[in-house]
């Protein structure tokens, strides 16, 4: 007797998870499926789950589609698409009741696994790999494309967009057009032929919006290139690697001198993160605009300079895309473990300027404002990404550049206003009363504006002193400056349940916990709670965040990581009472889910309206 | 608390070719202690960069933490200086030279800065042949935290606390010509005549030029006992011969008869003239370089003066191909690759 | 016409302030008189002001005198001994009006440095030594001398301690002892037959209580022997050196085996704080009691290591004796400013144990404390000295040690007891419920107990995993273990005004602001406001900590960095809200005084009670 | 997600001196790329530690991070074993090994772990001459983040992403030799005919014993183009000798009648018997092996084996005189100098 539960039809709803084996090219077969998905219009949230190794072991791909532009990944796998007979055990418990277990029939499923909730469907892919190839490295990749096929006809995708991705992806290799395209029929048919096609669950066509299909750390390169960097200073550390490795991919297209073919940046593998960071510094020092990226242990390594960057207040431009914990602690899972990190790296008194982006889009804006940041603030200015949002595919609106934006040096004397200058150049001097002083390159001028950089020992025409009352005098200016950091750095976004008045419920959000964070307010509107949302994109705080938590009466803050990081810099910064600050913590790794910001938000609001009940009933007593 | 020099002008100072006089590449007033080995260094960068009639501002002068490290404030005072982090000048220096390739960059270290905390980045510099001259000012001892032997203290050697040192010293110079450094030399910084023309010859290289000076510390490594103090240097020197700096066009001097030369033409033009006084040296090539090293200090005697040279060599820029002008003066027109081309980025990203 | 205010006589309340030059030999001249003044029972609280330089550079000693126990710096000079022309003109404004300023006056002075409030009081030094002495070094070594001579007679003190003093000092080297008192008489009698001695502030000698006179890192150092270190792996740097330098001194004396000759311990010169911080945890790992001593920039760089030492439990023990800023940023002066960088050392979620002695008596105590808490816990303890409490000498309780005190070795299993196992060891299993696990020392046992260390990806039997569940629950592990530290670390010390009931002022402190805290209690007292006092020793705070915050009205937290950190800290991990905590800080790199921390509470009071009345008078109106 | 190797017992294994079978020298099984010359290094260690009779608990394996970092994992589960941070492995070592003396100390590292971020911690362990056996696993790239160059990658050598590396290889052999170290060895991870005795000569060592074992990355660097693939490195090498590790009271075999020979004795009475291909190399000489291995490198070629080695070397706890028993057993009686002494202290600070 089958224990599956009454199914009704359902489209545009899905979670579809591949389980497969590292180093087996997975990988494109698995992209062709969510790619696919996203030309239909529909709305796409691919996650690679991956361990840290490079061969053999398990690996994950996780695939949410909807289309109501939901892309927080979702609990509750509906077909799981299995080709890791390593993992099959787990995996074979990870789908939901009513869903699909898709596996290789080439060998007998082990009994033990079986399931009655579930439909197990099996595909002879080793099987029909062994007829149709001889090569032995053709049978690896041609099975996954072949289960991307059977998908195509069990969840009635449109094969035509299958096979116009594939012309695309082969443009210039025309041959290997046909034999994949061959490969997504083989699968395609034998799902036709041997299953009632679809199944209940389903995909159709929507109209395409405005949007990409990229990965966070691709963005963050293009920033780079448009932002004007001119010199990468880093060492690879997952997941931030390809950060770096996309701007060179986009240099050495954009950044070739035509007339020499010289290249137009400099990109320097250090030693270490160490000399990453003091080759950024540098080279900002020197006028250009550098950056690095890293990921947690790389933060540790440079927090020596990055304080001596605060201090010495040198631009430089750090994309820390976050993971778990130290080397050896689930390096290939993500976080937002890093806030406190990097927002007063290093030792003694120091603070510095932080941005999170939530998007491809807003990495690509964010990296190239940062430059601007940098330069205009004189300071290090922190990108913190993530490896959700830096590694997977991220639906995003398309990049965008305004023709009239010119890149903001900043406060740079040249040799002409050098020349003209009557008085004394003060490096450390707050002109403008704004705390921000003014700089000049080394080999400006033969005379004038020469300094000497180094951490506070100086007074502010840069030399040299130990005294107190100038070191607290400069402090104090550092002070200022960040203040005005507040008005330069990218504003809160702000949504609200009822245009006209605040919610009750107020819950802020920053980076990729943001998809998770919309869609709850989703969900607790359908359980009859209305919540208003901010999305910090920066620190130093803008005033806005602190009225949207005083003009809320719950409110919560949404992070991946256990110590509430966020919460802690709002509460310190803000002067705000932490019981205000619900923490809503997600840090297993994995991507966190509307569902889970929901029932943590619920829970929360019931325990609350549980005790005023309570209240209210004693009082009555 | 600094003293800025008394501002005295003298009418006949000699000047250079620029029309500069010795004051104006001088820096602020040394605060190390009086008689330093260091501040006889700093006096040869100031000699050697008006003999070379270099405009100050050209000049970038970086270093990391000591003694040594703060010199750069006592010389060059209208060149551009920073005083960065303990052991981590290499790394601050290459960023700062691929933002501009047409400044010459003065890095100067200690042995602690440099053989300690510093091996890693230096030797990586070394390694991509960063066009730099690096000074290391070598007292075999940590002066700044008062003391400590560095690793380049000898084994056996006395600091004035009184323990003999009980590790092998790292050789710098070796270190260099084994990570394929493209200038290498040695000096002493009682030595002026020979230290100033091997700074000349370094800043002419392109590529990483390196020399080790060694510098005593008066106040904590210049007992008896110590290796690196003024008597003990002084009597076991050895020179691989006088070294001349001739910029291009003057004319090379001779060399007295029993002593072989060996020229080397730089990539500017001018020339390295060496009169040998040790003839088995061939400072052209690496391996001789080695060989002379440890055959002196197989017999107890440091060999000093230019030991290697390679004026061939490809600097980092030239291996990563980097345009000619320098990157920082690159103008948004040339980085920014604007609106279309975003708009095709987009389309393949669809 | 002089402005010299009416001068009443003053016993035992002073600052003597010693200007000299550094590398000349003045810091045994000036040890001696503040020691002299110890042994005739006053209290003293000598302060180094020295640049971060050897030789050549203006340096100053100032001493404080009193006999009501204070121990803090008291602002204003009672008496300048001026030794440098080139501070000279800074050292005349320094003086009080009323006080005197004591010179060399071989040369004239200038006269444009003239007071007419202030008494000039010339002594010949120069002139003296050249007359007494041939030798270049001695006349310049017994000038020092001279002037502390001089300053006996000038304030009257006993000069039989001197030359006692200058006996003990001596030993074993006695042909230096009458040269040396005859140094001081030289000076003694030149102030008595040219000057009305003594001046209007003099000293008298009290009872002399139990106290010693000690620098903290002696102590430290000290402590570490005491406390079983076989080990420390350290790089150099100021302040912190000498703890590694006192540690061998001791060692040195008390360490040797006598039968072998042998060294019972092991002293490693790192190349590096990484190296240090490496050599720390992998000596503790293996069973040694290891530790290094640093400060601010080493604890940037140490970072990462101690991440890894959180994630996998090792013990470690790092003594940061803080000082200000960068490397290029006053790291000749004083601060408490490595407080957060210390609590949330290395990326991600981690929380660090930290102690904060007050005392020499306290840096010997912690020192051999943090070694039991380090295997107790298994985790880094760190100990927040600083340069003041460091490098000065400061006045103290004596040593103690309990003959009956054995090392808390923690929870380890020996060869025995693995042998004796019958279920599986799991190095990270949860056996007690305190979130403390069990392990076991390399080599142990030829084939139970050896386990794989690594930093997150493990589960309890320390294999490895990256499994979502696996983490968060050894994350919460880690937590537990945290509030199990709680009630092992140092409990806070509470000062109250009233025994019976709580003051409405309660004032938090710690480590070096203690001096100055308490003693601004009695100032305030003196101003009609009670204050209780509560100072921190360590962290995790103990719940009386927030229980003393709770029960009082108007809370301070007392501290020597620009950003509060402490405070920060406090909210953070007990929910505070932050409006309740005052800040008090003072971070110019001199150690704090009893007046600024008495006028910052009472401004605040002021303010308050100020906004309070125009309240109750809105509320008439 | 870790496999426990299936656990089946053959009766008639072959077992040492100790009864141990090879299995008991066994980790976990490999999680490395099919291929991946590494696991053949943890092979080799397995078989050396198995034939020396070595008791597993007795040795503690520590590595940094990196594919090859990795492998401890992969021998020896009976060890206790570390996996620390990247490139830190050499200071860990020295901490564990001041804290005991009595273990064996067997490091694991790659040439990105070892020769880029882990330099400077490489270069102190061997001036310290640190008692352990260092092993790098030099595939010339970073196989963990996927295949970038390594400092140690030849320049001109491409990897699987097809650009020419553009900077000078660090020989990190000869890097050893410049700094003292006291055992150099290479080897191939191929031939674990020559790297069985290499890592039981080593073990034997007292000081630091380096071997750099080319071991190619199968995934990133075994292109066609890489001067560390299995091809390339096969047609390139040559030996210094065979070598032979004989343990104390076993008959030395003889060399081949062509050959000349030479033995070192170890402090703990084995010997090393090498047979020597190349007869130049005098093993007890560096400078001799410096230049042998200059000499190969500049004909193309690469010399493996036995390099050099110096028996009568102190290590670092004969330099620091600390105790024989490991300071880590000392109990509280020895450490601690009670409540008198403290009372004396106390009165000297009054
Ligand atoms: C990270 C860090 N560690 C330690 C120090 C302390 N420190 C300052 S200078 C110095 C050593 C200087 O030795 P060296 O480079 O030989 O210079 P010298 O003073 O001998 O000229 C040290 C250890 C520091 N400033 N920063
Ligand atoms: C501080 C730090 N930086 C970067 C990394 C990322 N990382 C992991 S392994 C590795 C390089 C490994 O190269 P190698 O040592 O040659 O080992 P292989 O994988 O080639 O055996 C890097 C850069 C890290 N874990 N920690
Ligand atoms: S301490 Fe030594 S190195 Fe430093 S300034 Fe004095 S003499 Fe020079
Ligand atoms: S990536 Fe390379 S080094 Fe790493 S396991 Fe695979 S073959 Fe070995
Ligand atoms: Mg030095
Ligand atoms: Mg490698």
């Amino acid at each position: 007797m089958s224990g599956i539960p009454a199914r009704t039809p359902v489209v545009n709803d899905l979670v579809v998870k591949f389980a497969n084996v590292n180093g087996t090219g997975s990988a494109s077969a698995n992209n062709l499926f969510a790619k696919a998905l996203f030309r239909m219009g529909l709305s796409v949230s691919p996650k690679n789950i991956f361990p840290s190794n490079i061969q053999g072991l398990p690996t994950w791909y996780e695939v949410r589609v909807n289309d109501k532009g939901y892309l927080a990944r979702r609990e509750g796998v509906d077909i799981m698409v299995s080709v890791n007979p390593q993992s099959m055990a787990k995996d074979v418990r990870e789908v939901k009741p009513g869903g699909y277990f898709i596996y290789d029939n080439s060998k007998p499923l082990d009994l033990r696994l079986m399931r009655d909730d579930i439909d197990f469907i099996g595909l002879p892919l080793t099987r029909i790999c062994l007829e149709e190839y001889k090569d032995a490295r053709q049978r690896q990749l041609f099975k996954n494309v072949i289960y991307v096929g059977a998908m195509a006809a069990l969840i009635n995708m449109d094969f035509s967009v299958l096979t116009d991705l594939i012309a695309d992806q082969f443009k210039g290799k025309e041959k290997l057009i046909a034999p994949n395209v061959h490969a997504l029929e083989l699968g395609f048919q034998y799902a036709k032929s041997n299953f009632t096609c679809p199944l209940h669950v389903t995909v159709e066509t929507r109209p395409m919006g405005d949007y990409i299909l990229v990965e966070g750390n691709d963005a963050c390169g293009l920033g780079a290139v448009y932002g004007g960097a001119t010199m990468a200073g880093w060492y690879p550390i997952t997941p931030s690697t390809s950060v770096v490795e996309a701007f060179e991919k986009y240099c050495k297209r954009m950044r070739i001198d035509p007339g020499t073919g010289k290249k137009n940046f400099a990109i320097v593998q250090a030693e270490d993160e160490l000399a990453a960071m003091g080759m950024v510094i540098g080279a900002n020092w020197n006028g250009a605009r550098a950056f690095t990226a890293t990921s947690g242990p790389g933060i540790s390594l440079m927090s020596e300079f990055l304080g001596l960057a605060y201090f010495a207040e040198i631009p430089a431009v750090l994309i820390d895309v976050q993971r778990a914990g130290p080397s050896t602690g689930m390096p290939t899972r993500t976080q937002q473990s890093d806030v406190l990190a990097c927002a007063y790296a290093s030792h003694g008194d120091t603070k510095h300027v932080l941005v999170f982006p939530s998007t491809p889009k807003e990495c690509f804006d964010m990296t190239a404002q940062s430059f601007d940041l940098a330069e205009q603030l004189q300071t290090p200015i922190i990108m913190l990404t993530d490896l959700d949002l830096g590694m997977n595919d991220n639906m995003s609106e398309p990049f965008e550049w305004d023709e009239n934006r010119s890149y903001k040096r900043g406060k740079v004397f040249n040799a002409e206003q050098l020349e003209n200058m009557s008085e004394r150049f003060g490096r450390y001097l707050d002109v403008d009363g704004d705390g921000i002083p003014y700089r000049t390159y080394p080999g400006t001028h033969p005379t004038k504006g020469a300094f000497f950089t180094r951490g506070t020992s100086r007074d502010e025409y840069a030399v040299y002193t130990e005294d107190g009352e100038e070191y607290v005098a400069n402090m104090e200016r550092l002070l200022k400056k960040f203040e005005t950091a507040k008005s330069y750095v990218p504003a809160p976004v702000i949504t609200k349940a009822n245009a006209k008045a605040n919610a009750s419920v107020g819950i802020l959000h920053f980076g990729t916990s943001m998809h998770a964070t919309l869609e709850a307010v989703d969900l607790l509107a359908g359980e009859g709670i209305a919540a208003d949302t901010c999305r910090i994109r920066a620190f130093p705080f803008a005033d806005e965040i602190v009225d949207f938590i005083n003009s809320h009466e719950q409110v919560f803050v949404v992070e991946q990581n256990r110590d509430a990081q966020m919460r802690t810099l709002l509460v310190n910064e803000c002067d705000l009472d932490p019981k205000r600050l619900n923490k809503v913590l997600n840090y297993n790794g994995m991507p966190i889910t509307a569902r889970f910001v929901a029932d943590a938000v619920s829970a929360v609001l019931n325990k609350s309206s549980g005790s005023q009940r309570k209240k209210a009933a004693a009082a009555k007593a | 608390m600094t003293y800025l020099r008394p501002e005295f002008r003298h009418p006949q100072l000699p000047v250079n070719e620029l029309g500069y006089s010795r004051k104006d590449y001088e820096g602020a007033l040394s605060t190390l202690c009086a008689g330093c080995g260091h501040d006889s260094i700093s006096a040869a960068v100031v000699q050697s960069m008006f003999e070379m009639s270099i405009e100050p501002h050209r000049v970038a002068k970086l270093s990391g933490i000591g003694c040594s490290s703060k010199t750069p404030t006592y010389f060059l005072g209208k060149s551009h200086g920073f005083n960065s982090v303990h052991g981590r000048m290499p790394s601050v220096v290459t960023g700062a030279n691929m933002a501009n390739r047409d400044l010459i960059y003065l890095g100067v270290s200690g042995d602690g800065d440099t053989a300690s905390i510093g091996m890693g980045q230096f030797a990586h510099a070394v390694r991509r042949n960063l066009n730099m001259v690096y000074i290391v000012m070598n007292n075999g001892c940590y002066g700044l935290t008062k003391g400590q032997d560095s690793a380049t203290a000898d084994v056996g050697s006395c600091s004035k606390k009184g323990e003999p040192n009980k590790f092998e010293a790292i050789d710098l110079a070796g270190v260099a010509l084994e990570l394929g450094a493209t200038f290498v030399a040695r000096s002493f910084s009682g030595d002026k005549d020979q230290l100033v023309p091997l700074i000349k010859a370094a800043v002419s290289h392109r590529g990483f030029a390196f020399i080790d000076v060694i510098s005593p510390c008066v106040t904590f490594n210049n007992n008896p006992g110590s290796t690196k103090g003024y008597e003990f240097v002084r009597d076991h020197l050895e020179a691989t011969g006088t070294v001349d700096f001739v910029p291009m066009r003057e004319e090379i001097t001779a060399c007295y008869p029993n002593q072989t030369s060996e020229e080397v033409t730089l990539h500017d033009g001018s020339v390295v003239h060496l009169c040998k006084m040790d003839d088995k040296l061939n400072v052209r090539s690496r391996n001789s370089a080695v060989e002379r090293m440890k055959n002196y200090k197989d017999r107890g005697r440091i060999l000093t003066g230019l030991l290697y040279m390679d004026p061939d060599s490809q600097d980092l820029h030239d291996s990563i191909d980097s345009s000619k002008k320098p990157l920082r003066q690159l103008g948004e027109k040339e980085l920014c690759p604007g609106v279309a081309v975003l708009q095709n980025i987009n389309d393949s990203l669809r």
